[in-house]
Formats: C-alpha cells, structure tokens, sequence
C-alpha cells in the first residue's frame, strides 16, 4: 500500500490515532493509572490535523490543556505521552508535568498549558527568534474558545501584527469553555473578525472536515512563513465532558449528537471511501495504542528525591529538602 | 445539629448572604449554570437569577476588576478566581486596585469585595493548580485574607468575609470540600482571631486550612506524652497573633506547619514574630514545616511527598519537646 | 451675559479651565511644591469635554493618569486637585494620592489611575451596579492610546457587550505613549473597528473641535445609557511631553508644531467668534485658578502619623506602626 | 579606575553583553527610542538596531510571555517592566510560566531570561510606582533574583543574571541610578552570595538594594562605640545564607533592614532562618526593621517616614547592642 503518500488517507490515521488514544486516555483514569482527574480529551477536534499538516520539522507550536491530539500530529510518541498523563519517570516530562504540561523540545512542543491563554505569547518570542535567526520557522499557538476572552491573546496578536511575525494563532473553538457555551462568554462571536482588527490575517474553517480546514488554512499558514501573522478559527465540537468527571448536565441531548454528528472521522471516511485501507489503520492503530498504554502502565513511578531536580539548571545546586534544613537546625541544637 | 460538608456550608453562608442582602452578587467562571468547579455555588442562579449569579468569560484580571468597580459603587461582589494558581493574573487588580483605592483616595472609596478561591494540593493537578499563595496576600497591606479549615469556619469565615467593609481575600481547600461537621451557632473566634483547636502545655503549633487537619492528627498521635496546643490562624491579614504569643510564652516551644513553598511563606512571618515577641520564654527557635522549595509534581507520590502530613509534623514536634531525633535527622 | 446657559461658550470655558489649571500645575512643580514630577498634563485633550458634557450627576468614571481635566470637567474644585497634587492633607484624598490617584466618590469620579489600563475594567463593575439598581447612571472609562495594547481593555469590552451594560470606554489617542508615537505601539491603528468586533458601537471624533466631539459623541453616549455599551476614541495630540521631565526629543519640532496647531481653544475662540465674551472668560479663570493655587500651597502638609489612616476602614484597628512594634519588643526584653 | 554611575554600569553590562552575544535582545516599554524611562538604555538601539532592541506596546504580560517564548527558542532576552509594582500584571508569565517551565517539562525547556524592573520609594511617585515586592519572587520556586545595591554589583550581577540558564528578576532602586562608584575588575562576591561590606563584631546587619546604604551611614555613625557588620545580601532566591549565619554567630545580634512592607517580606524569612539557624548563638532576637504596613503615600514627608532610614537603623542597632532606648521606645 501507499498510505504514507497519501495525504488524505496520512491525515485520515492521524486523526485515528488521536482518537484511539485519547480513549485510552480515559480508559488510563477509569484503571486509577492516571494522574489525577484533570484530563481534558480532544475527540471531535481531530481536523486540527488539516492545520498541523501545514508545520515542518522546526516550527513550534504551545498548546492549552486539551492538547493531546495535537502533540500527537506532531510526532509524539503514545508511549511517553501516556506514562507521562500516568505520571511515571518514563514520560516526556518524567512525570513532572502530566496531562497538561506535557512538552518536546525536540518536536517543537514548547509546552502545554493549564493557564488558559498562558501559552499564547510564547509564540510572539519564538516568532522573534525566527525573525532574528532567519531559521525560516513559524510558532503557532492553539487555544480554545475560552481563551478568547483573556486580554492576553490581544496583546499577543497585537506584538505580532505590529513586528511582522512568522505566527499563526490557532483557536479550536468547540463551542465551549467548560459549562459555558461560547453565546454566553463573547459579546460577539465574529473571531476572525477580532484578529483582523488588530491586523492579522484571518479565517474560519469547518473543523468537521479536515480536508477543507487543510485547504482553508493554507493561505494564512504561508502568509505566516513570510512574515504575515495569522488567525486561524477551527469550528468543533467537544463531544465530551470538559474533564473526566463531567458529564455535560448544561447540554442537551440533542444538541450533542448534533455536535456528534459534526465527526472528522465519520466525514473522513466518507470522503475517502477505502473501507480496507481505512480498517486496516484503524487496526495498526489500535495495535499501536495498546503497545503504548501496556508500557506506560508498566513504567515505573519517579523516584520520590526526583521532585528536587530540574527546579533550576542541573548545573546549579538543587533546593535543599525541608529534611536536610531540618535535620541540620536539630544538629546544631542537640 | 446536622452534620453538612465544607462546601454546602460555604453554599449556605452565600445563600444566607443573598437572601439577607439583595445587593450581594456572585461573579466568576462557571458560577451559575456549572454551580462552580467545586459545586460550591450549585443551585444559586435558580434561587437568585443570572443578575445576581453572575457567570463570566474566561477573564481573571476582567473579574476582579469588574467586582471593585462593583464594589465601588455599593453592590457587594463575591468575585471567584477558580484556583488561588491564578492569582498571578489579577494580582495587579487585587494588590494595585482593591487594595490600594481606600488608601489612595484619601478614605473616599473602599472595595467591599470577597474574592473567593481555592488552593492547595491532593489531586495531582500539578505545579499551576495546586499553589498555596496565600503569602502574597498576606505581604499586601489593605487586603484582608482568611483561610478556613473547618465547616464551621467555612460557614462563619465566609459571612464575616462578606460584611467586611474592605476587600477580603478567602482561599477555600480543594481537599476540604467534603469534610463533614457542623456549622456551630457562632463561630469559634470573632472575625480576625485565631482558635485554638487543641490546649496543650509542651508545644504550640501554630497552621491553618488543611494543615490543621495533619496537625490534629499529630497532636493526638502526641497525646499524652507530648500535649500540643494547636492554634487555627484563619485570618492571615491583619494577623492578629495575641492568641498565638500567649501559647508560646506558656508552651515555650512553637511549631508553624504550611502547605506553602517555605521560602518567604506565612510560616516565615510567624517565626519571625514569635522570635521577636516571645525571645526570652523560648526553650528552642521556633521551626517551620512547610511545602517543599519546588513546583507541585504531578505524580501522586511526588505530590504527597512535597508537602508536610501528619507523621512528619509529629516527628518534628516530638524532637521539639523531648529532642528524640527523627529517622531523617538521626 | 448668558453665558452659562450657552453650551458652547460653557464648554470654552471649561477647557479654558482645563488649559490654565494645567499650566498652574506645571508651576507648581517649578515651584517645588508639587509632590514629585509625575505630572502628565493634559493640555491639547480639552476637547474631551464635548464628551462628558453628556454626562450627568450620578455617572461615574476612572481615568488614567492624565486625567486632571477630565475630573475639571465634571465639577472638580481646582483648589482641591492642586493641594492633591501638592500633596497637601486639604487634597482631594489628603495628600495620599496625588496627580496620579486623584478621585472624588460624591462626583463620580472612581479614580485615577497610574497603572495603565488599571481602572477600565471597574466601569463593568459599576455597569453592573447600575443594571442591578436601575439607577440609569452610565460609567465611563477614560484612558490613553497606549491602553489600546493593553489585554483588560478587551475582557472589559467584551463583558460590556455580552451583558449590554451601560458603560463607553473612551481612548483619548494623543498619538503617543511616553515617547512612543501609536504607529509604534499598534498592529494596526483602526481602533474603533477593534471594539466593534467586540460588539460595541464605536466612534472616533476629531479632538480638535470640541463641538464635533460633543455630536458625534451623542449617539455612542445616549446607546450607552439604553444598555447598548460604546467605544469612543478622542484624536487629539499631547502638546507637551509625557511628564514633566521629558522634553520630547523624539519628536520633530514639525510634528509638534501640527500637533499644537489643532488646538481646540483656539478652534472654539474662532467658532464663538465673541472676542470679548471669551476675555471675559479667560480673566475669570485666570483669577479662578490663581485663588486656587494660592489656596494650595498655603495648605499644610498631613501630619505624619495619617499615614497609618485608611489603609482599612476607620472602624476597624490602622496597622501597628513599626516603632510601636519595636518598643513593645524591647519592653519585653528589657 | 573611573568613577560612573549605578545607571551606566547597568548600561555597560548590558551593551558588553549585547557586543558578546547576539542572541541578546532587549525589549520593553521606551527601551529603544527614548533610552529607557530612567536612562539606562540610552544609544542602544543605535548600537544594535530594532531588532535587538525592541521596543514594545504597554502589554506587560504580554512583554513578559514574550521574553519567555524567545528564551526557550534560544535568545536571550532581557525583557524590562519599567516599575516593579506592575508585577501583579505578571505574576503569571513569571511565576507560572518562566519558573516552572523547565520543572514542569521535566528538565526539558529552560527560561534563560532577564527581567529587568526598578522598585522603592523617593519619588513620590505614590502607592502604584514605589513599591518593593521581592518577597513574591523570593517565594517564587524556579525564579533567581538579584537586587544590586553599587555601582560594581549593578555591571557585575547584572552581567551574572545574563549568564543563568534560568529566569532572573533583576530589581534596580529608582533612588540609586545617580549612586557614582566604580566598577571593580571583579565581582565583589561570586554570583549568588552576599558581599560583607563591612566588618564589625557586635551586631550583623543584613539588608540590599538601597538600605545597604542607609545602613552603612548608621554603621559608620554608630563606630566606634558599636562595631556593625553589614551584610549586602545581594541574590535573594535562591538565598544563600552561608555568611549570613557565620556572621550572626560571631556577633550574637542581628537586624534586617529592607524598604519593604515588613509583615510577609525577605526580612521576615531571614529573621526565621536566623532564628532556626543560629539560636544558641543569639543574644537577642533577629530583629526586622523595615516599611510600614501601608501602601505608600505620595506626600514627600509621609513616603520618607513610612520607611527606614540611617537614624532609625542606628537607634535600633543601638538598642541591640548596647539596650540604650531610642526614645520613641523609652
Ligand atoms: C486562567 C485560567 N482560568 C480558568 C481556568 C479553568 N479552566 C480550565 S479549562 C477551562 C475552559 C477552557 O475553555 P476553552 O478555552 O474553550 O478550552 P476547551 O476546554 O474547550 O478546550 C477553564 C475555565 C484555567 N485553567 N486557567
Ligand atoms: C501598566 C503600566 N505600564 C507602564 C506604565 C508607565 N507609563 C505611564 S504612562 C505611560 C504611557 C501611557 O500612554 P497613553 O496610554 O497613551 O496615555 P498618555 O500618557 O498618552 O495620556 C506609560 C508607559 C504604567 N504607568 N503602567
Ligand atoms: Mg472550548
Ligand atoms: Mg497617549
């Protein structure tokens, strides 16, 4: 077969494989492995893949606390990504980080972020760098719907507008901000519209369709890498709660399987219409994801003194344990 | 009287507060419709209409802001932040704007505001949700702070919070909400004092929120070969420590138990003051047992291990008053 | 004469008052009687006027730091501002404040503000207050071109309008920020287009004539107080440099003298055409403002131990100076 | 050697810096054009052009997560807010963002920036513009923060705070800028530790930033008849207290002089390390003089009382050493 050549059929297992892992995500917090409670699941925003197909190796992206599958069409390994999310020493951030601060240097990832909007201007910097380095590079930042509401991402876009930066800000609106539904949390809804005010290219793409937002997104994305900052509006559904432990009471029934309905993967298979090939990734990925929760729920937990290292640079002294202060106050003492 | 949790006594001491007074208002991220992240505000906007349950955008600084020009203008706003980890983004509002204006305008305007919120560790919510940041508020004069650790005071605390005449900033537990007890007629300590949850004649140790819980359990794992007098603080700013001094001149020894990084903690300034205040009654330095020197790791076991729980509070108590050195320190 | 029914000819003469309080502020400092040189004057922004003239008692409103004309327009007395400014106890806040943290509960006037952008969110608040009351007072929120890039300006827009609240942000664009002119500082320099994407309405008015400020105003003013929240940017230049120590050396000579040539006193003295009228006026403030400066700097300085009055309410215990402390702890030492 | 100002030195560092490594980048409100809004980027943009030298909008979040983003993609950015009281405006790119990124990536994505900001009281610039919050940095894991109190420490510790792999706050004094000395071939101390400025064996004065100036003219008053070590602590977090408590040991006595607010601030975690470090030792206890606990007043006379100066610090050390009261004590 010649499923790698093949864009839309690559995109297709991409977003399976967020899918796919994003379900054992939750199975990993149903088995008491995970970290806590706080896992924020991206199924229904897998076209964000059609944007992500647009970063070359060197361009770096922050994401927000539903970041999962984004890290995932960037290159992440399952594997790390889920010890990490478990918490155990094998993960990207040596269980340091968890679900919502998981990164890779190395894969461009310059963070996750559980400050909603927190992420965003460290795109303005990396924008900065490029410019400086002429490394040819752009950053993106994704966000949700939520974050449009923090003065932050104004200041951003503005820096980037102002100084010309190879940056694209992404907003995967799903429609909601925890319980709040995005009518009840923006005077107006027009987004794009905000961007453009401040001087950014900007558009709004259909987030049920990865292949329209790959195509709609194309002309903001290359305006970017020559130096024309952009907006980029994903119009999702969260099809389920905001973390693992809710339920989504403040919607209706029907309104989510109209939202369910909006699925990336049900129109990707439709429009490609390859059922082998099609069941064919969706068993390699299943066969991957199992490998990658097996051995992360093997990993081993991180060493209780690991919480004292990488506070500061290895090269520096590490904080002295509460103990060692203690121990030494006795001694004098005694 | 029935026993209730730490959350609905907070619900309770808000619904008490709406009905009584129609111009007290709540604002804040899922307040109304999501009854709060903690369920803390669950049923308000029913009882009290979205004029008064106010659910806002994703917009700390906005918020706070709101509610001191609310304030300001004779309403009473019990703003929330949705964790205490987000101070950082209203701090210049809180410390600049709330806490400054009576002082500023010369008397004029004060900022009758509760900023509700919520810290502290136990749900591996990692290093920008699991803070103790409550010696920021306490280093900023014109605030007042309170910190409740048990139902009663979740209830009381709160009411007295919302009569205050200048910004109270009240930080709530995420591992209290669903301690049991009951909500005592009147509360254990006027409004600004300590309580002392526990007499005790060898040691004074002097915590809040849910430190005083490890405390307690400390303190009678201690009894009776060391009897430890336990003091809730509940109101860091002002913090009235008269209650505190006279512990310590009895006791002779004093322990300061946080959930905070130690550096520059609450912890600190209370060591500092009861060296200066109690010098000569003291048979050994006041010692403080806080929150690592670190981020909150995500990873349970790492998360447990950076904060002070009940077995190490006794060890250290126990070498205070009888010098039989911890497994650590030997 | 009539003057006072002639709205016009009142309006010139507030910003006559305006202009002549600002020069005795600028005295004041050369005297060596203000408290220090933070002094921001805002002369070449008297056409404000034209906009608080559609505002009524029981408004409200915040300013930013150079806001002394601002509160002259809604009824200061001059003799209170300077002794704030110099920091005398006869001052509007008792010598605590000064230029920049003036404020008068009774007129409105919530505060100025030396942090920028710090009190533009407090009109939502009092927006809050005056739906929940019904009181049909509006709030409004006057600040520079630099708070532009400031993120609260947007969470305060975007509340407004999600909640329609009776409250106008007004941007007087000076066109400079310190010595940063607001090409500089913007990505893009439509700023009323960026409210309108919040959902306000919006209006940019020439700072030059207080007449045309004062029509084209009426509208955004009036939506306001029917709930439908505005956006107003004054155009107008800074005639002099940012404080009083800085000479503008940024700027050409060029630049400054177009600036200062749209004057709206002068403007106004054309269009009133009534040479003897507006004397009559001049000699008034004059004397108005000399009695007022007088009056300041006779006022004493507060007695020192105010200081420790109104860091809380007067009914709850002032903070323990530090020599009480201190001897307390020497007492028990001694 | 020739003498220079506070201001030039911290000039000098920066363009040495800046003509070392190209991947230094200035940005910041007026850092550029109008040479800093106390002169001490004055002809740096000439030098090195906007692209090194950035002027910004008023976005101090924003200038902030900025300088964050460009460290993690390898410049090295010296990011300025021009008043340290605007730090509540940043505490979260700061606290949240450039100190923990490399914890909460475990080990993964270092913050190598500067944020450079002046603080203190002297220009009756009012409650918003005079403020001293080093003790939030200082409870602030993950953050380093040097505050230079002469002419050679504003070359040298600044220079040091660009070298860190870490995130650096850097707090000047408005009061100092015109302070003339030279700068010495080398640092006074290496990076990190205190520089005793002057030996003394009755009592051990620890302070920074512009008190160590008050302090020394106390010091220089009070001989010979009372012997004053003074302590220029210098790097406040990490502390490293090493001298400090070697010195306390000798002389028994210790005061802590800061500009402050004093409840919750550096004097106060200084006063429990002191205590906890060195009891036996002590004659009396550590004691903290520092601000009051008031928002500072704009009025000339009002901000000099509301904080220490050589008077009371004499007074004070005085007392301590020789039990003579001052007389607002006796
Ligand atoms: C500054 C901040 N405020 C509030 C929260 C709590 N919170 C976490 S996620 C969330 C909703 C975010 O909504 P959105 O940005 O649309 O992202 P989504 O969860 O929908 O992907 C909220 C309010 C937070 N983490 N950070
Ligand atoms: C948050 C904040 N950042 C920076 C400053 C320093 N500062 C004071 S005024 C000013 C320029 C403000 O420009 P603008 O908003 O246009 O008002 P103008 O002075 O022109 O009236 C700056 C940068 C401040 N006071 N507050
Ligand atoms: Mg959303
Ligand atoms: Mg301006």
């Amino acid at each position: 077969m010649t499923l790698a050549n093949d864009a839309p059929l690559s995109r297709y297992r991409t977003m399976r494989r967020i899918r796919t892992f994003e379900e054992r995500v939750g199975e990993l917090f149903l088995k008491g492995e995970s970290a806590g409670s706080m896992l924020h699941l991206s199924i229904g925003e897998e076209a964000v893949v059609g944007l992500t197909d647009h970063m070359k190796t060197g361009d770096t992206f922050t994401t927000h606390h539903r970041g999962h599958g984004i890290f995932l069409a960037r290159g992440a390994d399952p594997m790390r990504m889920l010890a990490e999310i478990a918490g155990r020493e094998a993960g990207y951030c040596r269980g340091k980080g968890g679900s919502m601060h998981i990164a890779d240097r190395g894969l461009g990832h310059l963070g996750a972020n559980a400050i909603v909007g927190g992420g965003i201007p460290h795109i303005v910097g990396a924008g900065i760098t490029a410019r400086n380095t002429a490394n040819q590079a752009i950053s993106v930042a994704f966000f949700g719907d939520g974050a449009m509401s923090q003065g932050i991402l104004y200041e951003a876009m503005n820096m980037a507008a102002l100084w010309k930066l190879p940056v694209v800000f992404c907003c995967i609106n799903n429609q909601y901000g925890m319980g709040t539904r995005v009518d009840r949390s923006a005077g107006k809804q027009a987004f794009p519209a905000r961007a453009e005010a401040f001087g950014l290219n900007a558009v709004r793409a259909d987030g049920a369709d990865v292949e329209t937002v790959h195509n709609d997104t194309q002309a903001v994305m290359e305006g970017a890498r020559d130096g024309h900052p952009g907006f980029v509006e994903i119009d999702a559904y969260r099809f389920h709660g905001h973390a693992r432990m809710d339920k989504s009471p403040y919607r209706t029934p029907e309104e989510e399987a109209a939202g369910r309905d909006r699925d990336p993967l049900i129109m990707a298979r439709t429009t490609l219409d390859d059922e082998a090939a099609l069941n064919t990734i969706d068993a390699e990925v299943t066969e991957e994801m199992d490998a990658a929760m097996a051995g992360a729920i093997a990993a081993p937990v991180p060493a209780t003194d690991t919480m004292f290292q990488d506070v500061y640079d290895p090269t520096t002294p590490a904080p002295q344990p509460q103990r060692a202060r203690l121990a030494s106050v006795l001694e004098e003492l005694n | 009287m029935t026993k209730t949790t730490y959350r609905d006594a907070l619900r309770k001491a808000l619904l008490d507060a709406m009905a009584e007074d129609e111009n007290v208002i709540l604002m804040g991220e899922e307040v109304g419709l999501y009854g709060g992240a903690y369920g803390v505000t669950k049923g308000l906007l029913d009882h009290f209409g979205a004029n008064r349950v106010i659910d806002t955008p994703i917009s700390e600084p906005g918020i706070v802001g709101a509610a001191i020009g609310a304030a300001m203008t004779g309403l009473r706003p019990v703003a929330e932040i949705m964790y205490v980890d987000f101070a950082g983004m209203v701090m210049d509002q809180l410390a600049n704007q709330a806490a400054k204006s009576r002082y500023m305008f010369g008397g004029q305007i004060g900022v009758p505001m509760v900023l509700r919120t919520q810290g502290g560790t136990g749900r591996s919510a990692a290093a920008q949700h699991s803070q103790s940041l409550e010696a920021w508020m306490m280093h900023t004069p014109g605030l007042r702070l309170a910190m409740p650790a048990t139902v009663s005071d979740a209830y009381h605390l709160l009411r007295d919070a919302m009569r205050q005449p200048d910004p109270v900033v009240f930080i709530e537990h995420k591992g209290l909400y669903t301690l049991k007890g009951e909500i005592s007629p009147d509360p254990d300590a006027p409004w600004g004092q300590p309580a002392i949850r526990r007499d005790g004649r060898d040691l004074t140790i002097a915590t809040y929120s849910r430190m005083l819980h490890e405390t307690l359990t400390a303190a009678a794992a201690l009894a009776p070969e060391v009897e430890v007098e336990v003091i809730d603080l509940r109101c860091l700013n002002p913090l009235d420590d008269t209650v505190l001094m006279e512990s310590v001149r009895r006791t002779g020894r004093c322990l300061i138990v946080t959930e905070a990084v130690t550096t520059g903690s609450v912890a600190s300034e209370i060591a500092a003051r009861v060296t200066e205040q109690c010098f000569d009654w003291l048979e050994e330095p006041p010692l403080r047992l806080g929150g690592e020197d670190i981020p909150i790791p995500v990873s349970p076991a790492l998360e447990r291990a950076s904060i002070p729980d009940a077995m190490l509070i006794e060890e250290v108590a126990r070498w205070l008053v009888t010098r039989e050195a911890p497994s650590w320190a030997a």
